[in-house]
């Protein structure tokens, strides 16, 4: 077996894409966009789990490391993702009826 | 000699009006499930409120007295039941010569003030009652309690019901007032609970249930907080909380309740607001749970800073009795005007508990029984005059000697006993306190006397613009005088302060053993060199000197 | 795989009767029909559903209980790497199992008065249940993760659960916001953890960052901004209020109670089997957390003016106040916080119910002036309401009072005074906050209620919250039958960290 | 530069580029979803050159659904029109600019301090193993796993069905 | 024997009695049922204390009879050790004034029954006024009986109370309330003082070693006292002061409060608003007798107290010179009668300041009798022309009264100590001549100037009352009828009778003997007052008797005492015009004396409203609402406030953007404090 070459370039990508999606959070304030956006910083953890899976195949093996891997987690996390999009876009839907906007800011009407 | 349980009439004392109040909100509930009523007729628990009261001054006046050994010192009569043994906490009960006069005080105040109050509460009677045999019974656990937990709880299960008390049936302003008194009972609990969680943490050995009985517990149940000499100044050292630290956590949870001076303002408030009956209690009972409080645990458990700064509380004393005693003589309100004059005396009797000093000291828990019963005579009469005309305000009376003769003449002993004049215990107390005062240098006690003017001062001007001159009021002028339920109220407070004023061996012979005690142990914990064993405390690393607790505490000198 | 054969499938039991249960409550919603039209056959379908439900949690219940008893101090050999039936969890399902079968009855009226789909609400809420039974025996970060989402998914949706009101759906809308975020916090703070040691079971987790590397300690502070957001422990509490007060009053309930406690006793599973022992940096920022919590909690509960807010505040600054206890660690102070968890969920149930109780004919009580008056009106209701609220303001006679001397005790032993000097502070102002309810209760006059009949099974409720409220308050150390210590004493076992 | 760099450099510019049509696009929703599928396409091939083609795929796979759904749920509510929404108060915006720069900060500190961390790792043997793994992981270690995923699909359905769908009167 | 004790029980007794029946039981008897009661306790009282001093002088007795009733409050420990007894001893002292207490009190007693009984102003509060009596009395009679330094200053604070009640009689009158209750507060001033001169002596004692209960261990540990030393405050001064002294300028303080003496004694003057018998009972035996009693007592403190033995005579001096001045200018004849108390009292302390005590309580029993006498007669007088007490509102009646003509007579010539037969004859003498043989008294000088001229303005002022009520022209009110002016009833002239007797046959107890060896042939301890008391007083002045100037000082007081008397019949009488004349000359200190040199004024002024000034503008208003409530509790409820309702709830906006970047900037700071902490 070979190195692998630049998992810490994979990391780096990841990072990158977690703080695109964090800033897209916070910047939309259209919540589909924001929905999107999530979606971004959940596919940023999904590649770091893959990455580092990748890192540690060899060298930890599968029973000391208690079973899953990288790709598991990224798998359900994953799934996990999918399952939130559903569940945001329902909220999402619910709001606009009852609200007439996408807008995240109009949603203020419990705050102090 | 580890006591063992020597007898249950402090828990019957205890239980008795919770007990009472609880069993006739249960007929009640069943009342209303078999017959529909709302309840059970309010007779019924004014009735069985004033019995149930009534038994337990009986009890406490036969049970006690009667087995009380005025010889003995530490905790009497008590009784001990573990409770909760991992945390230390037991049912630790036992009465001692500073806390006798106070829960017979206590106990005698309850009957009278449900006589009092007789036709002054004319809503919400049922809740009236209950609450006050709530009150009763924790008043009576705080004085009685000798676990500090059970102290607390007691400390904390008090001040509720007299939150509700005068936030139901107080006047036009209660519900602030009850607020404020709240919030002040709540961060002087919080001090309190601080303090003692400290004492006990500081006390106990590591890893052994924490200490929280005071007075030594049975075999088997580990030493008292006062047998195990922790608080060395030593301790101070490191990051742990040293005890002149603690010592001001105890002199602010119980300064607040007394009230020390700085610390008064919400007291002329509640008792100006709460129901007289209700006022009558909170001055005569309730604040003296400070007062207490310092006596039990401040002074024993950190004779150290509480030698060291005496000096300094004694000045703030002196400049509270001075201070409350020149706003009482601007107030226009009578039960404003004795909230001051409670302030004034509460100050000597701080006085007298940091002379450090067997008279102060024993002057002090006997000046703590003649004011409760004085103010509480006094707010009765008070609370029989504004039942009468429907304010408190000084200027609508005048001369009611004319139409209340018998009012004139209570009101002017009562006024007297609160001059603290001679054939009144107050003037046993209150003249113990002084001299006392006068061993620290005369101008500290002249200075003390200087408040005892100020208050005949006051007090015989406002007696005279109440009971004296011409009647200018037309209102007055009709006045029924008291009736017999209101005289028996008065004179049952009177006869016990001119009783005890003439002959006042009795109580001294019992309080005076205590205070001894308490002296002794002041000064056992502060001088004895303690036998002290270093060790690794687990969790910081840093060495810290514990006082090893399997030492038999006896002074070395 | 040899693995599947030698499966104790026992262990599963918990979660796995939660989640069928939630199964079986749709089926026997679909089974049963539609019936708007007629409200009695309406009651019936929620009194199966709930019955259903209920079935359900008490299996889970009874299920930790057996664990607990069984041997709940020894943990269970894990047959599975990630997955471990220990005291502490047994202990959690249980408590957390009991508030949600309360929950559940609560829940039963209300949601017919406001119309609700009764089947779809069970479903949710036995599903999150499900999800917080999964992570309390999780010994690995991504069971860890499933339970969490799984909780937290049916928390949104039930919060935006009474879709047509604006204010609900603005609670399912910020929670799931916060949520997601949280979510994907938990995801990449996994990660990194991951990327230390190469494992994500909780041994591993804990070399990692023994170990010290910067991988480590940044995963962990997403992981602690992820669960801290989860349950709402300050300064990640911003959502919490406004969920709670938008949320209909039974889910408000579920969310203060089952979702963030189970949150916090996740947290402490992680801390307990996680984290280095006797850390300073985790205690320092434990302490830190709590001690804002504290702060804000209280003075933020204060000022307000609406109940549900209120509670929820409040709930800030308890949280802050049992996060104490992960300042100083140590079994005495977790056990010390169980206890409090116990007191606080039932006396914040206890509250909620009474608001549900007092709603009546969909017209919601929530604003605090809604209490004026109600000692007279309805003396029994403003006597619970009292006990409840001095449980949670800590006073004497309830099981709060005696929660909070066990875990100011225990943080006093650990020597960190200070800590117990601002944790009093708050709770003074958070008597002041509690106590303005009794103020409206009993010295204010109403103007006329119309009072509404409470149902039977609210009140039922409400007397089980008092009961246990009062028992503990008298007897804090009940015990469970066959064990010999106290209840404190034992939930402090229970969480000894078995290394 | 080797073929991997290259690879890598592609999938690279494909998801951040994405990830920015994502965050910056403002003309109309359609954009961001087709930023989206972009990102997710670059981030597949980052995850099948670190030996996951089987993630990868799924992932495009579910993002491309998701974009879609997104998609058409934003024309459905608000038609291919700009998000029509009132500009931003300057304080909003500064409040925008600190907490960008505060996110910059998080995920660059990470960046400094965890990257150098990274461990190097080996290659794998090939992907397919990888994929086996999966799938005994997935049936074995990680059932309960697995079978948590099923639920919270659940919840996603009913949840979805719960607020969204419309109430038969 | 322990009868002693019913000595001061009986009278309290009785007040208990009428306490219960008025207080309690809102019964009232009449005032011949009450004050037999009253009147039978104090005679019981008298009798016990003959019986008691007979056998006292006894052949068999000892020098006290000691009634040790028990311990009063016995407390502490070693020798701080408090022990106050309650216990009583009959010494010669006290034998003395008991009988004088009890004596002159049942006399003004049966007055009072005579006097009361046609009283309209009141309504049945007649038996009001014995209970305050026997009070009165019975404290009086414990105070002198008292054999413990605390027990005496019990009864000397209840002496003060029942002066106020019964001076303040007619409550429904303020006027006369509030002089009362000003009466009553000074008094509580000495009380507190009396408290602290003990408390010093006890400490002093305490840290010598021991401290004893009673007098005579008192008077034995004298030389401790006085060689203990306190501090003076740095304001005054600094620098060590012996125990006694601090103790006696305290006893000073006590006695100027309460008899009325410079610069306090403006009270005295305007508390006049009360029976005459109570005026009589105040103004003799009771109130302003304890002060002399008590000076006497602590006679051996006094002597070890040069500074405060100055301090009392010149305190006496100036506030008899004072006094009588005053007592010259007044219109209302019980405030001239109230003035000359002072006034009289006042040479008392002289006697008291020049070692003399047995003068003094000379001078008391002479005081007693002629003032008790004269309070009568004038009293008689009053309700005789229907309670006018306007001097010159009266006139000639001498002539319709002339039984009570003869008492007056006496009481004057006794009071202006013009007739060598009369008892304030000889006890002027004895002071005048103590004082000026004692030439250590600083001002010694202006103090014998002073003193003389003081014996004249007495003289003066008193025979001006007889003048003016009892001769020239009458200028009654018209609504009197002349015709049926007379005198007035048995009771009452059999009890002026009594005290007329006293005044003339008092003489006999207290004549110096060198007065003595002038008018009787060979009498050997002419003046067995003196001998009688030795045992109890210290006189730490020489025996003026053998002193070279004594005759002369003896003639000087009886000539004043005549220069005083004739110019006053001779202005009155016989020159109204001269008189109005010289009044209209010193006109301004006419209208200073007419109003009692303002004394009362200034009293409140000086004590009373700078207090209200104090507490009220500054304290209520100012420090307690400002301050401690200000900051206390408004003040924290403020910062809670503003603190929640302010910037922490701003931070509460309900964006969810927003809470999202705070959950980032505090993970940020997690984030770092975390990297921090794991590099090191």
């Amino acid at each position: 077996m070979t190195d692998a070459p630049g998992l810490d370039r994979l990391v780096a990508l990841s990072l990158v894409l977690f703080a695109l999606g964090m800033i897209g959070v916070l910047w939309r304030r259209n919540l589909l966009l924001i929905l999107m956006s999530l979606q971004l910083m959940m596919a940023a953890g999904q590649l770091a789990f893959v990455a580092f899976g990748r890192a540690w195949a060899g060298v930890v093996d599968s029973v000391s490391r208690g079973g899953s891997d990288g790709q598991v987690v990224a798998l359900a996390a994953l799934v996990v993702g999918a399952a939130q999009i559903v569940v945001g876009l329902a909220i999402v839907i619910a709001a606009f009826r009852n609200r007439g906007s996408l807008d995240v800011e109009q949603a203020r009407a419990m705050r102090w | 000699m580890p006591p063992q349980i020597e007898g249950h009439v402090l828990s019957w004392l205890i239980g008795l009006p919770a007990g009472t109040a609880l069993a006739l909100l249960a007929l009640g509930a069943l009342h209303h499930a078999l017959f529909g009523a709302r309840g059970l007729p309010e007779v019924i628990w004014r009735l069985a409120g004033l019995f149930s009261t009534t038994l337990t001054f009986a009890l406490g006046a036969v049970g006690i007295l009667a087995d009380f050994d005025p010889e003995r010192m530490g905790p009497q009569l008590v009784e001990f039941v573990p409770w909760i043994p991992s945390l230390g906490v037991h049912y630790f009960v036992g009465v001692d010569g500073i806390s006798l006069f106070l829960v017979l005080l206590t106990t005698l105040l309850f009957p009278l003030t449900m006589l009092a109050s007789w036709k002054q509460v004319d809503r919400s009677l049922r809740s009236f009652v209950l609450l006050l045999m709530f009150l009763e019974s924790g008043l009576l656990g705080v004085l009685l309690a000798q676990n500090t937990a059970l102290f607390f709880l007691a400390w904390q299960a008090t001040w509720l019901p007299l939150f509700f008390l005068i936030g139901i049936f107080g006047g036009a302003r209660r519900v602030r007032t009850a607020t404020r008194f709240v919030m002040v009972s709540a961060l002087a609990s919080a001090c309190l609970l601080v303090a003692l969680l400290t004492v006990s943490h500081l006390s106990g050995a590591p890893g052994s249930a924490p200490l929280l009985d005071l007075a030594t517990p049975p075999a088997g149940f580990g030493p008292g907080l006062l047998d195990s000499a922790m608080l060395d100044p030593e301790m101070a050292r490191g990051t742990s909380p040293g005890p002149s630290w603690l010592f001001f956590a105890f002199v602010l949870a119980f300064g607040l309740m007394i009230p020390l001076v700085p610390f008064h303002a919400w007291l002329p408030d509640a008792l100006g607001e709460a129901p007289v009956a209700i006022t009558a209690l909170i001055a005569a009972v309730g604040i003296k749970l400070g007062a207490y409080g310092l006596l039990r645990f401040a002074l024993p458990l950190c004779p150290q800073p509480a030698a060291q700064w005496a000096p300094a509380l004694a000045c703030l004393a002196i400049i509270g009795i001075l201070y409350a005693s020149l706003i009482a003589a601007v107030q226009t309100d009578l039960k404003r005007l004795v909230a001051w004059w409670t302030i004034a005396q509460l100050g000597l009797v701080v006085l007298g508990i940091f002379s450090l000093e067997v008279h102060g000291l024993t002057g002090s828990v006997i000046l703590l029984s003649s004011h409760g019963m004085t103010v509480a005579a006094l707010y009765f009469l008070v609370g029989a005059a504004v039942e009468r005309r429907g304010t408190a305000e000084i200027v609508a009376y005048g001369g009611l000697a004319r139409p209340m003769p018998v009012f004139a003449v209570l009101l002017g002993l009562c006024v007297l006993s609160a001059m603290g004049m001679p054939a009144f215990v107050g003037f046993v107390g209150a003249f113990t306190i002084v001299l006392s005062s006068f061993s620290s240098g005369p101008a500290v006690g002249l200075t003390a006397l200087a408040g005892s003017v100020l208050a005949a001062g006051y007090w015989a001007w406002t007696f005279r613009r109440v009971a004296l001159g011409p009647v200018e009021n037309a209102e007055n002028r009709g006045l029924i005088d008291l009736d017999w339920r209101e005289r028996c109220v008065v004179i049952v407070l009177l006869l016990p302060l001119v009783w005890f004023g003439v002959h006042p061996g009795p109580v001294l012979r019992r309080v005076e053993p205590s205070v001894l005690e308490l002296l002794r142990q002041m000064d056992d914990r502060r001088m004895a060199p303690l036998p002290i064993e270093r060790f690794e405390r687990p969790d910081r690393g840093d060495e810290f000197e514990l006082i090893r607790l399997d030492v038999d505490p006896e002074p070395t000198s | 795989m040899t693995v599947l054969g030698g499966l104790q499938w026992s262990l599963l039991v918990p979660a796995a009767s939660a989640a069928l249960g939630a199964l079986a409550v749709l089926a026997i919603d679909a089974l049963l029909g539609r019936s708007d039209d007629d409200a009695r056959a309406m009651g019936r379908h929620g009194l199966f559903l709930s019955i259903s439900a209920t079935i359900a949690l008490v299996s889970s219940v009874l299920s930790g209980l057996v664990f607990l008893t069984a041997g709940a101090t020894s943990s269970f050999d894990p047959l599975l790497g990630h997955f471990r039936m220990d005291g502490l969890a047994a202990a959690s399902i249980v408590i957390i199992g009991s508030f949600g079968i309360l929950v559940t009855w609560l829940s039963t009226t209300y949601l017919m008065a406001l119309s609700l789909r009764a089947g779809d609400y069970y479903a949710l809420l036995l599903l999150s249940l499900s999800g917080a039974f999964l992570a309390f025996s999780a010994d690995h970060l991504l069971l860890l993760f499933m339970g969490l989402e799984l909780l937290a998914l049916p928390a949104h949706v039930l919060a935006g659960f009474d879709r047509g009101r604006l204010r609900s759906n603005e609670a399912g809308l910020k929670s799931f916001l916060l949520g997601a975020f949280a979510s994907a916090l938990l995801l990449y703070g996994m990660a990194l953890l991951f990327g230390a040691s190469g494992r994500l079971d909780f041994p591993g987790v804990r070399i990692a960052l023994a170990s010290g590397s910067p991988l480590a300690s940044a995963g962990l502070a997403l992981l602690l901004m992820g669960i801290g957001l989860r349950a709402g422990i300050a300064p990640f509490h911003q959502w919490a209020p406004d969920v709670e007060e938008g949320a209909p009053t039974s889910v408000t309930a579920f969310v203060s109670v089952c979702v963030r406690g189970a949150a916090l006793l996740i947290l402490l599973r992680l801390v307990v089997h996680g984290l280095p022992e006797d850390d300073p940096t985790y205690r320092a920022v434990f302490a830190t957390l709590a001690v804002l919590g504290i702060v804000i909690g209280s003075l933020m509960a204060i000022v307000q003016r609406n109940v549900k807010r209120l509670i929820a505040w409040a709930g800030v600054a308890q949280l802050g106040i049992m996060g104490l206890s992960f300042a100083v660690g140590g079994s005495a102070a977790y056990g010390a916080m169980l206890f409090d968890l116990i007191a606080v969920g039932f006396a914040t149930l206890g509250v909620l119910g009474i608001l549900l109780t007092l709603a009546s004919g969909g017209r919601e009580v929530e604003r605090i002036e809604d209490f004026a008056g109600v000692g007279r009106s309805r003396p029994a209701l403003a006597a619970l309401t009292t006990l409840f609220l001095m449980a949670l303001a800590g006073l004497p006679v309830t099981a709060g009072f005696w929660a909070k001397w066990v875990l100011l005790q225990s943080i006093v032993a650990a020597g960190r005074v200070e800590l117990v000097a601002i944790a009093l502070l708050g709770s003074v102002l958070l008597v002041f906050a509690y106590m303005r309810i009794p103020t409206l209760l009993y010295m204010r006059d109403a103007p006329e209620h119309e009072t509404s009949e409470a149902s039977t099974s609210e009140l039922a409720m409400l007397l089980i919250c008092a009961a246990v409220t009062l028992y503990l308050g008298v007897f804090p150390d009940a015990v469970l039958p066959g064990q010999s210590d106290g209840l404190i004493e034992l939930l402090a076992k229970l969480t000894v960290s078995p290394s | 530069m080797s073929g991997f760099d290259l690879a890598f450099a592609l999938c690279a510019l494909f998801s951040v580029g994405g990830a920015l049509l994502v965050v910056g696009g403002r003309r109309t929703p359609l954009v961001n979803a087709i930023g989206l599928v972009i990102a997710m396409a670059g981030v597949a091939g980052a995850c099948g050159l670190a030996g996951a083609p089987l993630i990868g795929l799924l992932q495009l796979l579910v993002s491309a659904a998701v974009a879609m759904v997104l998609l058409l749920v934003t024309l459905a509510l608000v038609g291919t029109g700009g998000a029509t929404l009132p500009e931003l108060s300057a304080s909003a915006l500064v409040v925008r600019g600190a907490s960008a720069i505060a996110v910059v900060a998080l995920v660059g500190l990470m960046m400094i301090h965890g990257l150098p961390a990274v461990p190097a790792g080996l290659a794998a043997p090939d992907g397919l193993a990888d994929i086996r793994d999966l799938g005994r992981g997935l049936f074995g270690h990680d059932m309960i796993v697995a079978a948590a995923a099923g639920f919270v699909l659940l919840v996603a359905i009913i949840g979805s069905v719960a607020l969204v769908a419309r109430s038969p009167e | 024997m322990t009868s002693v004790r019913f000595i001061p029980a009986l009278p309290l007794l009785a007040a208990l009695f009428h306490g219960l029946m008025i207080g309690v039981f809102r019964r009232n008897l009449s005032a011949r049922v009450a004050g037999a009661i009253t009147v039978g306790s104090v005679a019981g009282a008298l009798l016990l204390s003959v019986v008691s001093f007979a056998e006292l002088i006894g052949p068999t007795s000892e020098d006290a009879i000691v009634d040790r009733v028990g311990t009063w409050i016995g407390l502490g420990i070693g020798s701080s050790a408090l022990v106050v007894d309650l216990s009583l001893r009959f010494d010669p002292l006290a034998a003395v004034m008991c009988l004088l207490i009890t004596g002159v009190g049942s006399i003004s007693l049966v007055y009072s029954v005579g006097d009361l009984r046609g009283d309209e102003r009141e309504d049945r509060g007649e038996q009001r006024f014995f209970a305050f009596a026997s009070l009165l009395l019975g404290a009086m009679l414990l105070l002198v009986l008292a054999d413990d330094f605390v027990l005496l200053i019990a009864a000397w604070s209840a002496v003060g109370v029942a002066t106020w009640w019964l001076l303040g009689f007619w409550y429904r009158d303020d006027a006369r309330v509030r002089a009362a209750t000003l009466a009553f507060v000074l008094g509580r001033i000495g009380d507190a003082a009396l408290i602290g001169a003990f408390a010093v002596t006890f400490w002093a004692l305490a840290e010598a070693g021991s401290y004893e209960a009673g007098f005579v261990a008192l008077r034995q540990a004298s030389p401790t006292l006085a060689a203990a030393t306190l501090e003076w405050p740095v304001w005054l001064g600094g620098g060590p002061v012996p125990v006694s002294e601090v103790a006696c300028l305290l006893v000073l303080l006590a006695i100027a409060t309460k008899a009325g003496q410079l610069p306090l004694t403006g009270w005295l003057g305007e508390a006049i608003g009360a029976p005459v018998g109570a005026l009589v009972l105040v103004h003799t035996v009771t109130t302003v007798a304890a002060p002399i009693y008590l000076a006497t007592r602590l006679s051996f403190l006094f002597a070890d107290a040069p500074f405060a033995s100055a301090l009392a005579a010149w305190m006496g001096v100036t506030t008899a010179f004072v006094g009588a001045l005053v007592s010259c200018a007044q219109i209302d004849v019980l405030r001239v009668l109230a003035w000359s108390t002072a006034s009289q009292i006042g040479f008392a302390f002289v006697a008291i300041g020049v070692g003399a005590p047995t003068a003094a309580i000379f001078q008391l029993i002479a005081h007693a009798f002629h003032k008790g006498l004269i309070l009568m007669a004038m009293g008689a007088v009053i309700a005789a022309i229907g309670l006018e007490r306007d001097l010159w509102r009266m006139g000639n009646l001498g002539s319709r009264l002339w039984r009570t003509r003869i008492d007056v007579w006496i009481a004057v010539l006794s009071i202006a100590a013009a007739l060598p037969i009369t008892t304030g004859f000889f006890a002027l003498e004895q002071i005048v001549v103590a004082a000026g043989v004692d030439d250590t008294l600083p001002g010694h000088f202006v103090l014998i100037a002073l003193l003389l001229s003081a014996a004249s303005a007495t003289a003066f002022s008193i025979v001006r009352v007889i003048a003016l009520s009892l001769y020239g022209d009458t200028r009654i009110p018209s609504s009197v009828r002349w015709d049926e002016l007379e005198d007035p009833g048995p009771l009452i002239l059999w009890s002026m009778a009594a005290l007329a007797a006293l005044t003339i046959g008092g003489a006999l107890i207290g004549m110096p003997q060198m007065w003595a060896d002038l008018l009787f042939s060979d009498i050997q301890n002419a003046n067995s007052l003196q001998h009688f008391l030795a045992p109890s007083v210290v006189a730490a002045g020489s025996t003026p008797d053998g002193q070279a100037g004594a005759w002369s000082y003896a003639g000087l007081a009886a000539l004043m005492g005549v220069l005083g008397a004739l110019p006053a019949f001779w202005l009155y009488l016989q020159r109204p015009r001269m008189l109005a004349e010289i009044t209209s000359r010193i006109g301004w200190l006419h209208r200073g004396l007419l109003r009692g040199m303002d004394l009362e004024p200034a009293l409140h002024r000086l004590f009373i409203a700078p207090v209200l000034a104090l507490a009220g503008r500054w304290l209520a208003r100012g420090v307690e609402e400002r301050v401690i409530e200000g900051l206390t509790l408004r003040g924290s409820a403020r910062v809670v406030q503003s603190l929640a309702g302010g910037w922490l709830r701003s931070a509460q906006t309900g964006s969810a953007m927003l809470y999202i970047a705070a959950t980032i900037a505090v993970g940020l700071g997690l984030l770092i404090f975390l990297l921090h902490a794991s590099r090191g």
